[in-house]
C-alpha cells in the first residue's frame, strides 16, 4: 500500500506528567527534520510540578507540525493526537487544539480499570470527544506494551514513536538509530528494551491503523546547509557561547533559566562560567563589574527579573557598559502566567527606567535569531557601548526547530582584552560629537584610570555639576541610537509594497503572522507584512512604506483595549506595544490586534482577525 | 594578594610608585569625616605594595564614603547604592588579576545591601571590604542607619531610633565562608594601616568594619569613644594585627585572642551588644576558605580557536 | 521718602553653607507673604553636605521672588543679591541667574582679608562683576554685624534679613515677632540676639543703602482664605495627614526624604507612623501589606527608588491593591543629579513593569496640590483599587509658596476599617464588566477570605489555568481607566480656544508656561496653553481641542533629541515623555521643547522657545 | 499571641470551628512532600487555639513552599519572590489584631530575601515565620539554594554545588533582637506541631527553619537524616520544645540546651556546620525583646476628629 501524500501535518500525544510523551515527540520531530520535512515542535506543560494524574489540568506532552515547507510556528488545529489517557484531551480541548475530523488514537486500558468511577469516565469522555466531531480510536496501546515491558508507564513513549514512524513513513533505521542517540550512555539493556517497544509499535501501527499511512515530501526549498535542531534556549546558550562572551550571571526563573542550565552544562568547556547570583540584582550588577572590566557579560531573565534590573540597567545605560540582557518575556504584569508566552515587555525595555535611558532592543523572530541576535548583541553593545536587550519569548524558548547550523568565525568573538597603554590625553568618554560614540579604557590599561559613575558625569567621568553637561551627555547618549539607525535598511516587505493593508509584528509571531498574510494573499486579498527586528531604534523607512497601504495594523501577544469595548474610545483606548511606538515615530493611525491567553497565536487566528478587518476596510472605502 | 600577568613584570621593574600616583580627586568630605583617615591609608598601603594604579580597582555605592573611588588615581567604579559588593565581585570574576577593593557605608552595606554582604560573605572572592560605619546616614543628611544607636535622634526618628542597633560582626562571623573579620576605629591611623594592610594581604574576602567619625551628625558618638577609650578592647595575638608598643598603651582594655577560634571571635563580637565593649583588632581569620574568584576565573586563557571548537562541539549534538 | 512702587522683585541670598541665607529667605519670604504678597521661594543648594568656603560650587542660598500677583515660579534674572562672599557668585552667573542691572549687596570684608590671595580674589571678582553689568555695592556687612555679636558667621543672616525688610518696607514689628517665631523653643537670648541683630540690618539699609527703598503693593488677587507657606514636600505630607492614611513607608531619597522627615515630626499626632524601611522594595512591600490590610499606605521616594519599586508596582497592579505612590522626581537615569529637577519619570511610571500594568498617574502642578492630590490619591487609589502615583519633582519639593490653606473634613479621610461580614456569593474580584471596578474583602471580615496573588487569577482569586480568564482580567484592569476617564472634564484652555500654538505641559512647569504664554499673548501672539494634572488616564477632549490650533507643542524638563541635531530624523526622534503620549492617543503632529539643565525652566527661557517656534509657524503658513 | 477587638469576643463563643474551616483549596505539591504535614500541623494548630478564620493571615513569597495560603481558609497573601517578610510585615503594622503567619522558602528567604530576614529579625514584629527549607529551588526545578549541601548536583550546577551550605541559624542568632529561633523537620509530626504550636505562642517573631523533604528533586537529602537520626540532636529543656518521652526515643542524640543560653545556642547551631549535627528544638527565645509591631501600631484608634485637629495644628504652624 502506498502512504497517501501530505503537505504538512499536526500530530500531538498527550499525557500525563512523567510519561515522556515530550521526548517522544522530540525524537519523532528530530527524525523528521533529518529526513528533511520542516518541523516546529512545542511542548505543552503543565503549571504544576507533580500534577495529579488523569486531570485535565496535569496535561502534558508535545505538538509537532511537519511539512513540506519551513515551518515557523505551531499552526492551527491539530490532525491526529496519541494520548495516553482521557481525560488530559480535555484541556486541549478547550484550548481550541483540534477540530472536526481530528484523528485520536487513545489508549483504551482506563475502559478496563479496576476502578468502575474511571471506566465511566473514559466512556463519557469517548463519546463526548465523538461528539466533539473528534474521530476516536480506542487502542490496546498499554496492553500492546505490556508484551514488551513489565511497565509500560516507562517505555510507552518509545511504542508512540514507534506507532508515529510508522504512520507517517519515517525510515524505521534511523528511527532505531535515534534511539540509541537519546539513550546513549545509558545501559545497553535500555537502548535494546527501547528500540524493541519502537518495533513493537511500529507493527502495532502497521497492523492496527493500516488506514492511516502518510508520506510528508521532503521539504524542496532546504538548503544544503548544515542544520541544528533546539528550542530557543538552547539556541540563546549557543549565541553566548558563539559570541565569545565568558560570562553569564543569572538567577533561575521561568521560562530563561534552561538557556542557563545548558550554559552551566557546556560554557566551561569554552571557558566560560554561569554565575548564580543571589537574585536578579546581584546577577545584573555582577555582569556589570565583568563588562566595566573588559568582559562583556551577559544576563538572562523573565518578567519580574527584569523589573528587579531596572535600576542597574540605568546605571549601565548612563555609565555607557557594554551588557547583553537576554529578556525571555512570560505573562505579565507580575507573576502573572510564568510558563506562558506574552510580548509584553517591550515599553518595559523601552521606558522602564526613571530618567532618559536610550539603549538598543533586538527581538529575536525565529529560533535562529535566538542566537544570532546574543551575537550580534555583544557587537552591537560594545561598538555602542551600551547595554543591548535580546527579548525573545516562551514560545521561543521551548520550540524546537531546525536551523541552519552558525559557521563560526573568529570574528563573531569578543576581542581580546586589550592592556595596552591608554592615551591619556583621550578623556574615558570621548564623545565623538556626531555620533555619540566613544571608546572605552579597561581597568589594566595604564594611564586610563577613570571613575565610572552613574551621576551625572563630564567627559573625563568626573560627577558634574555643570547644568549645560548633563544636556550634553544625555544628547551623546541618545544620539548613539540615531547613529544606528542610520546604518539600518528598511525592512523586507512580506508581499507587495502596496496595498490595502500592512501587518507588522515583532518576535515569536514572525512565522504565524507571514503564514496568515500568504493564505490571504491565495485568496487574492491585497496584503503584506514587515517583521521587526530592531525596536531601539527603529529600522528606518516605516514612515515611507506605511503611506503605501490603507490601514496599518500589528498583531501582537500583548494586551490592548478593544475599540469596541464599553468605555473606550480612540483617544483612550490602550493601544497594543509596537503600535504605540510606531504611532508616536510615524503618526500613522496603526491600529492594533493582541491578546493574551497566554498561548502562540495561531495562523489561522491571525487570518481571522485580518479577514474581517480587510472587510471592513473594503466596506469603508466602498470597494 | 593577587596575580600580576607575566608580561607585566618587566614594566613594573621600571616603574616607582609615588604617593602622588594613588591620588585622585581632592577629597570633598567635611572636614574632622574619618574618611580622609582611611582614603590616605589606601594610599600608602598600594604605594608601599608598589601595585601599580591601573591594577587597582575601588568599587563602592553610594554614600559619603562610596565617594571614595573619586579621590584614588586607580580605577573606579561608583556603582548605585546597595550594590557595591556585587559590582566588585563581577570586577574580579573574570579578572583575577585585578586588585579589588570595595569602599562601603553601614547604611550601603548593612541595610539596603545587606542580602549581597551575606552572600559576599559567602562567595569569599579575593577582595578588600571597607565597611565606613559612621551609624548613620550621611549623605542623605541624617536618617537612621541598622548601626544608629537605639534612641539616637534622626531625621527619620526624631524621638530617638527604635531598634537596638544591630552588631553587624555577629552576623558576618555567623555567615558560613567568613574568611577575614577585622575591626578598627578611623583616629588610631597605625592600627588602621596595619588592619587595612592585613586585609589587603589575606587572600580572599576581607571585611573590615570602620568605625568612622562623622562629626557634623553624629559627632558624640565617637567622640565619646575618642575620650574613653576604655570602652574599647583591643585584641592581640601573634596572628591577629601587628600592634606597636605605643599604639598598644593607648588602649586601658586589651586582650589576647587567637583569630582562629571562631567561639572566641563570637563571644568578642557579642560583648559590643551585651556589654558595650567595641573590639578593635581581627576577631576572626580563616586562610583555608576557597575563593569563588577561584572558580570564576576558570578558563580566562581560553584561546579563540579553543571557543570555536568547543562551541562547534555543543553544536555537534544537535546537528541533523 | 517714598518707596519706589515694583510690581514684583526677585531677591537671592547667596552665601557659603551654613550662614543660614535659607533661614533668612524663608522668613523673608513668610513675611512678604504675610503681608499680602504673591511669593515663590527656592533654595539654592549646593551638591556636597560641607563644600569648601568661598568656592562656586559650594554656592548655598536662597531665591525670593514676590510681587503683587500671584507667584508660581522661579522667574527670571535676579534683581537684588546679597552675597556673603564674591565666589560663590559666580556659579549663580554661571546658571544665567542675574541680568545687566542686578544690583548685588556684597560683603566687603575679604577685600582686608588677611590673606592677599582672598583680597586679590576679592578685587578680581568685583571687577568681573561690574563688567558683566552688575551693579556692585561692596558693604561692611561683617563689620557692622560685629558690633552686636562676637562671630557674625551665626547672625549675619538675621541682620542681611532686616536689610531686606527695609529695602522691601516690611513691617518692622512683624519681622521681629517673625524671629521670634522662627526661634521658638529656643532660649530667649537667642531671640533678643537675633532681634537686635535685624533691627540693626534695618538701621544699615536706610543709612547706607536709602536709594533702594521699594514698595510691592498687596496682591490684588488675593482671596479672603486662610493660606499657609510651605515647600511641596511638607505639602505632600499635609496631603498624607489629610487623607487619613496611617503609614508611611519609605527609605532616604533625596529629594523625597524630606517629605518623610517632616511626617516623622507630625505624623503620631494624628495616630499615624512612618516606617523606615531596609529599603525601597521592602518599602513598598510593607506599604502593599498594610493596604491588603485594609489601611491604604504611601510610600514616597524618587528616581532609583521609583526602578526598585518597580516589581511590587506591578503586584499591586496585579492584584488591585490601593496603595499612594509619591514619586519626587530629580534629574536622571541612575543616580544622576540627585538634587535637580526633571521631569523624566513619566514614561517609566506609565510603562515601567514588564507585562500590562494600567494604573492612575497624577502629576501635581503646585505647591497646593501636592497636598490635594495626596488626598484626591487615597480617593481614587481606594474606588479604583489600585496603586496610584503622584509625580512631583524637586522643584516643587524644596519651592515654597503661600497656598490656600485646605478646609480638612472627615470625607477627605479614609473610611473607617470595615470588619463587617462580607457576603459570601460575592467573589474577591467581583468586576463590574463595564467599569472594571470591585469591592474588596478586608482581612477581618468574616466570610470574605481570600488569596491575593500576584498570578493570574479568577474572580475568586484562585489562580487561573485558562487562557480566557487573563484576557478577561487584563480587560478589566485595563477599563477601570476608561471608567475613571468618563467622570473626567476636558482641560482648562488658558487662552483663546483656538489659535497658533498651544502648548501642553505637566508639572511644576505650570507657572512658568502660563507666564511665558501670557508673555507672549500681550505681545499679541495667537498662543494659548493647558497643563494636564492626570497623565493616565488622560484628560479627555484633547483631539478636540489640538485640533482648533496650527501647531501642538509640550514644553517639559526631561530629554528629547533636537531635531535639528545630526543623525535625527523626524522618523527617529526621541519625543518629550509627553509628546510620546499625546502623539500615541491623538495622532496629532505634537511637537515638543525640553531639556534636561536640571533646573527649573524660567518664562523668558520657554517665552523665547515659543516665540522661535511661532516665528517659523507664521513663516511656514505664510503670514 | 495577638489581640482580638472587644466587639469580637461575643461572636466566637458563638462559633466553633472545625478543621474543615481552615482548609482551602486541595494542596497541589507533589506527593512526598514535606510541605503537607506543615500544612496539616496550621491547620490544627489554628484550629485548637479556634481563631477565627478571618483573623489570619497567611503571607508567602514565590516558591512550592509559597502555595501555602492557598491552601489555608483564611486571608492570604501570596507575594512575589523574596518579598514575604516585608509584605508581612505591613500587614501587621497597622492591623495588630491579626494573627500574622509567614511560609518561605529557602530561595525565597535566604537568596533573594536575604537582606529582608536580617531586618525583619531586628522588627521582631509578632508573626510566626516558616522557613521551608528543602535545600533547593523547587518550583523552578532544581537550582542551587544558599542552603543546598556542597557538590550537589543541580541544574545549575550540573558539576555539583560550589559553596559550602549556609548554616541559617548561625545568621539569625546573630542579628540583634533575634527573640526565637527554632529547627525543625517535617517528617515528624508531634515535634512539628509542638514547634510549630511555640512558636505561633511566641510574641515576636518567631523564626522556624524546618527542613523539608523534596522527593522529586533531592530526595537522598532528607531520606538520610529519616534513616539515620543520628545526624539529628534533639534539644530538650523546660523552657524548650514539650517532646512526648515516645518522641524522644526516636533521637538517640539529645541534648539538655536552656533557650536563654545564647552562647550555647551559638555553638549548637555552628555544629551544623562544623560537625554535621543537625539540632531540633529550641535554640533560643528571649520574650523580653520589645516587638516593633507594638510601637507601628501605636495610634490606631485614633478617632476622625483627633486626625483632623492634628492636621489642623500641623498647618496651623504654616499659617499666614
Ligand atoms: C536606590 C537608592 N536609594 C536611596 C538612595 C539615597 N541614598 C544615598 S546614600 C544613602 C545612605 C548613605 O548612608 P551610608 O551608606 O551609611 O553612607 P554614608 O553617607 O553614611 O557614608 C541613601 C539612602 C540612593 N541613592 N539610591
Ligand atoms: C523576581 C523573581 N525571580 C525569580 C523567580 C522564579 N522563582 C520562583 S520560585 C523560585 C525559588 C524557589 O525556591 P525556594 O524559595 O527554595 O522555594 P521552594 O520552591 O523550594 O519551596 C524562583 C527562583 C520569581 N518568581 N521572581
Ligand atoms: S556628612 Fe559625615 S560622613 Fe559625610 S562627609 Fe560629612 S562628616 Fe563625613
Ligand atoms: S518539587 Fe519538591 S518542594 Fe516542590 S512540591 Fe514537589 S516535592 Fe514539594
Ligand atoms: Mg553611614
Ligand atoms: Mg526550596
Amino acid at each position: 500500500m502506498q502512504p497517501q501524500t501530505k503537505q504538512e501535518h499536526i500530530v500531538e500525544i498527550v499525557s500525563d506528567s512523567g510519561e515522556g510523551a515530550q521526548k517522544c515527540g522530540q525524537t519523532f520531530g528530530t527524525i523528521s527534520a533529518k529526513m528533511g520535512n520542516g518541523v516546529w515542535t512545542v511542548e505543552i506543560i503543565p503549571a504544576e510540578i507533580q500534577p495529579p494524574a488523569r486531570t485535565p489540568s496535569g496535561a502534558s506532552g508535545i505538538r509537532i507540525r511537519l511539512g513540506s515547507k519551513e515551518i515557523t510556528n505551531v499552526g492551527n488545529e491539530g490532525d491526529l493526537v496519541v494520548a495516553f489517557n482521557e481525560q488530559v484531551l480535555y484541556s486541549r480541548i478547550a484550548n481550541g487544539a483540534y477540530k472536526e475530523g481530528t484523528v485520536v488514537l487513545l489508549d483504551n486500558r482506563w475502559e478496563s480499570d479496576r476502578s468502575t468511577e474511571i471506566q465511566q469516565m473514559y466512556k463519557k469522555a469517548v463519546a463526548e470527544f465523538r461528539d466533539h466531531g473528534l474521530v476516536v480510536h480506542e487502542l490496546p496501546i498499554h496492553e500492546a506494551c505490556l508484551k514488551v515491558v513489565k511497565d509500560p508507564r516507562k517505555g510507552k513513549n518509545m511504542f508512540v514513536l514507534g506507532m508515529l514512524c510508522r504512520i507517517y513513513n519515517r525510515d524505521k533505521e534511523m528511527g532505531r538509530n535515534e534511539i540509541a542517540l537519546t539513550f546513549a550512555g545509558k545501559a545497553e539493556k535500555i537502548i535494546t528494551s527501547n528500540q524493541k517497544l519502537f518495533d513493537a509499535g511500529y507493527q502495532f501501527a502497521a497492523e492496527q491503523l493500516g488506514e492511516y499511512f502518510f508520506e510528508i515530501p521532503t521539504r524542496e526549498d532546504r538548503s544544503d546547509s548544515p542544520m541544528v535542531v533546539t528550542n530557543g534556549n538552547t539556541a540563546v546558550g549557543l549565541g553566548v557561547m558563539a559570541s565569545g562572551m565568558e560570562l553569564v550571571s543569572m538567577y533561575p526563573i521561568t521560562p530563561a533559566t534552561s538557556a542557563s542550565h545548558y550554559l552551566a552544562d557546556v560554557f566551561p568547556a569554552a571557558g566560560g562560567f554561569v554565575h548564580q547570583a543571589e537574585d536578579e540584582i546581584a546577577a545584573i550588577a555582577f555582569a556589570i563589574g565583568a563588562s566595566y572590566a573588559g568582559k562583556t557579560a551577559c544576563t538572562i531573565t523573565s518578567g519580574p527579573g527584569m523589573a528587579l534590573k531596572t535600576e542597574n540597567i540605568a546605571l549601565a545605560v548612563m555609565a555607557e557598559v557594554p551588557l547583553v540582557i537576554v529578556n525571555v518575556q512570560r505573562g505579565g504584569p507580575s507573576t502573572g502566567l510564568p510558563t506562558k508566552i506574552e510580548q509584553g515587555d517591550l515599553l518595559s525595555a523601552l521606558y522602564g527606567e526613571p530618567g532618559d535611558a536610550p539603549k538598543i532592543i533586538l527581538a529575536a523572530a525565529t529560533i535562529a535569531e535566538c542566537c544570532s541576535m546574543v551575537v550580534l548583541a555583544r557587537k552591537l553593545a560594545e561598538s555602542f557601548r551600551t547595554p543591548v536587550i535580546v527579548l525573545t519569548d516562551a514560545n521561543l524558548a521551548t520550540g524546537v526547530q531546525p536551523w541552519e547550523r552558525p559557521e563560526l568565525s573568529r570574528d563573531m568573538l569578543a576581542p581580546p582584552l586589550d592592556q595596552s597603554e591608554w592615551n591619556s590625553d583621550i578623556p574615558a568618554y570621548d564623545w565623538d560629537e556626531k555620533t555619540g560614540l566613544s571608546q572605552r579604557p579597561i581597568p589594566g590599561m595604564p594611564n586610563g584610570e577613570y571613575v565610572l559613575t552613574g551621576l551625572s558625569h563630564t567627559k573625563q567621568s568626573k560627577v558634574s555639576y555643570e547644568s549645560a553637561e548633563n544636556q550634553y551627555s544625555a544628547t551623546m547618549r541618545s544620539r548613539k541610537l540615531a547613529t544606528l539607525q542610520s546604518t539600518l535598511t528598511p525592512p523586507n516587505i512580506h508581499g507587495d509594497e502596496s496595498g490595502d493593508m500592512l501587518v507588522v509584528g515583532w518576535g515569536s509571531t514572525f512565522g504565524a503572522i507571514e503564514e496568515a498574510v500568504d493564505n490571504l494573499r491565495t485568496t487574492g486579498e491585497k496584503i503584506s507584512s514587515i517583521h521587526l527586528r530592531f525596536l531601539s531604534p527603529l529600522e528606518p523607512g516605516l514612515t515611507e512604506i506605511f503611506s503605501q497601504f490603507k490601514k496599518v495594523i500589528t498583531i501582537e501577544v500583548n494586551y490592548s483595549d478593544d475599540i469596541n469595548a464599553p468605555m473606550i474610545t480612540t483617544e483612550n483606548r490602550r493601544y497594543a506595544q509596537l503600535a504605540m511606538v510606531l504611532r508616536v515615530q510615524t503618526l500613522a493611525d496603526v491600529d492594533c490586534w493582541s491578546a493574551v491567553y497566554g498561548h502562540p497565536l495561531q495562523p489561522e487566528m491571525i487570518g481571522n482577525v485580518l479577514q474581517e478587518r480587510l472587510n471592513q476596510l473594503n466596506k469603508k472605502t466602498g470597494e | 594578594m593577587f596575580g600580576i600577568k607575566a608580561d607585566w613584570s618587566l614594566d613594573i621593574q621600571e616603574r616607582y610608585f609615588t604617593l602622588d600616583d594613588y591620588e585622585g580627586n581632592e577629597a570633598r568630605w567635611c572636614s574632622g569625616c574619618g574618611d580622609h583617615a582611611v582614603l590616605a591609608t589606601a594610599h600608602r598601603i598600594l604605594r608601599d605594595a608598589q601595585l601599580p594604579p591601573e591594577k587597582s580597582v575601588f568599587v563602592s555605592g553610594i554614600g559619603c564614603s562610596s565617594r571614595m573611588p573619586h579621590y584614588m588615581a586607580t580605577y573606579g567604579l561608583h556603582g548605585i547604592h546597595g550594590r557595591a559588593l556585587p559590582l566588585a565581585c563581577g570586577v574580579k570574576s573574570r579578572r583575577p588579576d585585578l586588585d579589588v577593593w570595595v569602599a562601603t557605608g553601614d547604611g550601603d552595606c548593612y541595610s539596603i545591601g545587606a542580602g549581597h554582604w551575606i552572600h559576599a560573605v559567602r562567595y569569599n572572592m579575593d577582595m578588600t571590604v571597607l565597611i565606613f560605619d559612621n551609624q548613620i546616614y550621611g549623605l542623605t543628611k541624617k536618617q537612621t542607619s541598622p548601626t544608629s544607636p537605639i534612641e539616637l535622634k534622626t531625621n527619620t526618628h526624631p524621638e530617638g531610633a527604635s531598634l537596638d542597633a544591630m552588631n553587624p560582626n555577629t552576623v558576618t562571623l555567623g555567615i558560613t565562608n567568613a574568611s577575614f573579620v577585622a575591626q578598627v576605629v578611623d583616629w588610631n591611623p597605625p592600627l588602621l594601616h596595619e588592619t587595612l594592610k592585613a586585609a589587603h594581604a589575606h587572600k580572599g574576602a576581607s571585611f573590615v568594619r570602620i568605625i568612622q567619625r562623622c562629626p557634623v551628625f553624629v559627632d558624640s558618638i565617637t567622640k565619646e569613644l575618642q575620650e574613653d577609650a576604655s570602652r574599647l578592647r583591643l585584641l592581640t595575638h601573634e596572628n591577629g594585627i601587628p600592634v606597636a608598643k605605643g599604639v598598644e598603651k593607648l588602649f586601658p582594655d586589651s586582650v589576647e585572642h587567637d583569630p582562629s577560634d571562631m567561639a572566641g571571635a563570637l563571644r568578642i563580637a557579642r560583648d559590643e551588644t551585651e556589654k558595650g565593649i567595641i573590639p578593635v583588632g581581627l576577631l576572626y581569620q580563616n586562610q583555608n576558605i576557597p575563593c569563588y574568584s577561584d572558580l570564576s576565573g576558570q578558563g580566562v586563557e581560553t584561546t579563540d580557536e579553543e571557543k570555536i571548537a568547543a562551541t562547534n562541539a555543543a553544536l555537534d549534538v544537535f546537528a541533523i
